[in-house]
């Protein structure tokens, strides 16, 4: 069904205020959508890895989660959850259980392109009827802002502090998304809280009811970490996606379809600039910092246009 | 969220001793955090100007605290202010000025 | 009454896991576990089960996917040994805190390094403190006798904890001795049927497992916990007796063997238990008044029966097959010795041997020799060393 | 405490001794016995010599260690009397079984002095004319049946043609080259 703000609107809500996240997090808007795309006679078992979102959401003794929720351990989200669905596709044979029940795996980009990448490339592979959501802040937020291999080149963190000497984090980010795509799953897809969040529904509605493993990678701003003020977030999520850092995109097996093409790509400065985790980038004698991430920045994205047929 | 509900949840977030405490802090009450009132984490309020909102909706699902309601009409209604915590992240998206941001206590 | 067979300690356990039929079995190949799940696939394949067989790609989700089959409702299982259990280490004390009653064959194995595939307790014993109910078999019969009372105890709404079947890499894992095998109706009406109160997949009523425990919970959660350890021992001792009145097979928290009128005894886990009965044997038909203990169940620690059984003894062997790298005995000899000190029973020497690391081969010899120092310490009264090395090249 | 019958088998890693070590215990497990079978613990290299075990007897086996002293030695390929001590503890009241074309006082030199009874068995050429290719393991089986009497020999056989119609139920002419295999084996195994 095509996305409709108002109708959706009219869905139920499935994460609930009370949680401890940050004022402004980008994180729980995009789990709040994910939700909503669920079908309201559905019943969910969702895991997450430790994190930002997992230590805010279920702090004892209480749940932000209408649904059933477990937590294990850092990198185990995708496991965790992959053996709640084998058990349920065994109690589901035995007839002791009634409904629909989708499967979700939430990670932030440290629980998944870094120490649960193994557990997550497993349960893909295993061909789990379940989703994984990595919600990408670019770095470790819960303990403190430390660089991950999300971590965007010449980000400043607390461990790879822009220095005197080296200017914040010298390696380019890892392509995560192109790494699950080459699992060969059924879904996969890249999306950001955009707008009315029609690409964000509905890409999840793709995933959630897609049978077999999907991979969804989701920007999530951190305005503590990336050093930007609290409202501007929908505005960093534009500038992320008009820049093309950030492209929309999925890939149906195997089949690349890129979901928005800017008319006017603005440059990457522009969203470089509204943070200041970027600030040392425009000291004089900088420029270079820039143009390198540019360069990278329009080689994937010719990479990707060229993948969807479409350079 | 029954009474009943409510009523363990505030006992286990009490001082509730060994004995009672649920197993391994397993919680059987989902979606209790609505119980916990985030609204105190405020510096700056989000005003609804009813007279100047269209019902657009684009507010509502920007919102990281689920703390604009939407009715069974589909229209939007006062915030909730016991968990709203002022990011103001609404307040950007709003494309008629419908929702002031003022500072808390004013 | 039995079906007389003979097979592998590891086919016994897969056998088990067979009459017990959970809903999820996931793991991973690690020697000498590996023949576990591999036997346990063929039973998939074959459909002789209806088990969800999780191949997953490490110890470490092996354990994860555990929970959250368990915490899901089922009924889950898993094999390892050594480094694999290492893996699993983390997840070991979330399975246990979050009260999920998983049973794990543990086949035990060297903790690396250095690497060496055979036997000895520094694996298990190293996850002693996890949390986990621990049960150590001497042979075949035992694994699996072991296995099939395993749901029972740790499902037990008194205990709701996970429970480690312990038996001995390659020396029983791999030996086809005979066993005496349940029917499988026999089995099914034992174990019965899993019905956790709370469960992930009960739509009716959601649940969150795993939550941040701030200071102001962790504490109760933990002594919550404790006290389920201290409840699993009498629920061990019904599941064992309901056993023998099934199969006429006697478990305990430990099995005492001719310590009746014995002077000297030794205390030992596993298939080396084995070996320690037929030197005493042999020691007895030549009027030498020696016994043994077999521990069965470690966690919980048997800590007054150990000590009401130990107390009238000369001299005492512990054995331990791991070593403390403390400078003061292996884990076995400092919970005895604290179980005699709690109990004011200062009156038996006590001896440590640290014995078949890395697969020594325990010989009967070995273990003569041991009740022979003991049988000299109970004569002079003296203790020279407490913290001994047996078997190894001097 | 009941009379417990050792062996000790050497091979080579995927020549099947382990097998034979497994299948020895079979037949005395079918024939009422309580048995063990067990390799000597470590990885199975195809070609590495390797040794495997059995203990035997009529009354509940508890003790758990590999076999120093055994009463019969078995050796499943005769090129490594050279390399393996094969007669190491081996009692002289019991005997060593070879596979090998060789008469027993052709071999006994290479025996570091053994005293006790030397057997050998040609377990190639009976396979290879019963079964049509190489597979010592029966013929081997029968041998050590025969000369250490650890089981009554009729029952033996009675027992592994049973086995056998089981095993190859599709292959029913396999059974009768394996029984003939056994017969066989059981008159010309040499110096009893």
């Amino acid at each position: 069904m095509a996305y409709n703000l108002k109708e959706a609107a009219k869905k139920p809500e499935r994460f609930t205020g009370g949680h401890r996240m940050c004022a402004g997090c980008g994180a729980p808007v995009v789990v709040r959508q994910i939700l909503r795309a669920l079908k309201p006679e559905d019943h969910a078992v969702i895991g997450s890895a430790t994190g930002c979102l997992e230590v805010s959401s279920f702090l004892f003794p209480y749940t932000s989660w209408k649904d059933s929720f477990i937590h294990n351990a850092f990198e185990n989200s995708a496991a965790t959850v992959s053996g709640a669905e084998a058990a349920y596709v065994a109690m589901k044979k035995k007839g002791t259980l009634k409904g629909e029940t989708k499967f979700i795996a939430f990670g932030g980009d440290g629980g998944t392109y870094d120490i649960g990448l193994q557990s997550l490339s497993g349960a893909m592979e295993r061909g789990h009827d379940m989703v994984y959501v990595c919600y990408d802040n670019g770095a470790y937020m819960n303990t403190g802002i430390q660089r991950s291999s999300a971590t965007p080149q010449f980000a400043d963190t607390t461990t790879s502090p822009a220095g005197k000497k080296i200017p914040g984090k010298m390696q380019v980010r890892k392509d995560l998304t192109e790494v699950m795509a080459n699992h060969h799953l059924p879904y996969v897809c890249q999306t950001a809280a955009i707008g009315n969040m029609k690409d964000l529904y509905e890409k999840s509605e793709k995933a959630l009811y897609t049978k077999g493993p999907a991979f969804m990678n989701v920007l999530a701003p951190c305005p503590r970490g990336w050093r930007y003020n609290t409202p501007d977030l929908m505005d960093i999520n534009k500038l992320a996606v008009e820049t093309c850092f950030w492209p929309l995109y999925e890939v149906i097996d195997g089949e690349y379809t890129v979901n928005y093409i800017p008319k006017n790509k603005l440059p990457v400065k522009d969203f470089l600039k509204a943070q200041g985790r970027f600030k040392h980038l425009f000291k004089a004698g900088n420029e270079y910092m820039i143009e390198q991430i540019q360069a990278e920045v329009d080689k994937r994205w010719e990479a990707l246009l060229k993948l969807a047929g479409k350079a | 969220m029954s009474n009943n509900a409510a009523e363990k949840t505030k006992i286990q977030a009490g001082s509730c001793t060994w004995k009672e405490i649920s197993e391994g802090g397993m919680i059987p009450y989902a979606g209790n955090a609505e119980l916990f009132k985030t609204g105190d984490w405020r510096s700056m309020k989000p005003i609804w100007l009813q007279e100047k909102c269209k019902q657009c909706l684009l507010c509502y699902p920007v919102c990281p605290d689920t703390s604009i309601l939407v009715d069974e009409n589909g229209k939007r209604i006062e915030f909730d202010y016991d968990h709203c915590k002022g990011c103001g992240v609404c307040v950007k998206v709003c494309p008629f000025k419908a929702i002031d941001f003022v500072e808390e206590g004013k | 009454m039995g079906i007389r067979e003979r097979m592998s300690g590891n086919e016994a356990v897969a056998i088990a896991m067979k009459q017990i039929n959970p809903d999820v079995v996931a793991a991973f190949p690690i020697t000498p576990s590996t023949e576990v799940p591999q036997y346990f696939s063929t039973f998939v394949a074959d459909g002789a089960v209806d088990t969800e067989f999780v191949a997953v790609e490490s110890e470490h989700s092996a354990m994860s996917a555990c929970i959250g089959a368990q915490a899901a409702g089922g009924r889950a299982m898993t094999a390892t040994s050594a480094n694999g259990l290492a893996l699993m280490w983390e997840c070991l004390y979330i399975a246990s805190c979050s009260r999920l009653p998983i049973v794990l064959a543990c086949v035990n194995r060297t903790l690396s390094g250095p690497l060496n595939i055979q036997n000895d307790h520094s694996d298990s014993m190293g996850a002693r403190d996890s949390g986990w109910i621990q049960l150590y078999g001497e042979n075949n019969q035992e694994a699996y006798d072991n296995t099939l009372m395993a749901n029972r105890i740790g499902e037990h709404p008194d205990v709701m904890l996970p429970v480690m079947v312990c038996q001995d890499g390659f020396i029983t894992s791999h030996a086809v001795e005979n066993i005496e095998l349940l029917e499988d109706d026999k089995v099914k009406a034992f174990v019965g049927e899993y019905n956790p109160e709370n469960y992930l997949l009960n739509r009716e009523n959601p649940i969150a497992v795993g939550p941040l425990d701030h200071f102001t919970h962790c504490f109760e959660h933990k002594r919550q916990q404790a006290q389920a350890m201290m409840n699993s021992k009498k629920v061990i001792l019904e599941v064992s007796e309901e056993f023998y009145k099934l199969t006429g097979r006697k478990y305990e928290l430990f099995e005492q063997y001719k310590t009746e009128d014995a002077d000297v005894c030794m205390v030992i886990l596993s298939s080396s238990a084995g070996t320690g009965k037929y030197v005493v044997d042999q020691m007895r038909a030549e009027g030498k008044k020696v016994g043994l203990i077999k521990l069965r169940v470690f966690r919980p620690f048997p800590v007054d029966e150990i000590a009401a059984a130990l107390s009238g003894f000369k001299a005492i062997a512990v054995m331990d097959k791991c070593d403390g790298f403390n400078d003061a005995g292996g884990p076995l000899f400092t919970e005895v010795t604290s179980a005699l000190y709690k109990a004011g029973a200062f009156g038996p020497k006590v001896l440590n041997y640290i014995y078949g690391i890395g697969g020594r081969d325990v010989k009967a010899g070995d273990l003569e020799s041991v009740f022979s120092a003991l049988l000299d310490t109970a004569n002079t009264g003296k203790v020279t060393s407490a913290y001994n090395y047996l078997g190894v090249r001097e | 405490m009941g009379k417990i019958v050792e062996i000790r088998w050497h091979g080579r890693g995927g020549q099947g001794a382990k097998t034979a070590s497994l299948l020895l215990a079979d037949a005395a497990f079918n024939t009422g016995k309580y048995i063990q079978g067990f390799p000597e613990y470590g990885p199975e290299r195809m070609g590495a010599p390797i040794t495997a075990y059995n203990r035997i007897s009529d009354e509940r086996l508890s003790i758990h260690s590999n076999i120093y002293d055994p009463e019969y030695v078995v050796v499943v390929d005769d090129t490594l009397l050279e390399a393996v001590d094969v007669t190491a503890g081996l009692k002289e009241e019991g005997a060593i079984i070879i596979n090998t074309v060789k008469a027993p006082e052709e071999v006994r030199p290479l025996l570091k002095g053994y005293k006790g009874k030397v057997c050998t068995i040609d377990a190639r050429t009976i396979s290879i004319e019963t079964l049509g290719k190489y597979f010592p393991n029966t013929p081997m089986l029968a041998a050590v049946v025969k000369v250490s009497g650890v089981m009554e020999e009729n029952e033996f056989l009675k027992d592994m043609v049973e086995s056998f119609k089981h095993k190859f139920a599709k292959k029913p002419e396999v059974v009768d080259g394996n029984v003939k295999a056994l017969e066989r084996a059981m008159q010309e195994v040499k110096g009893l």
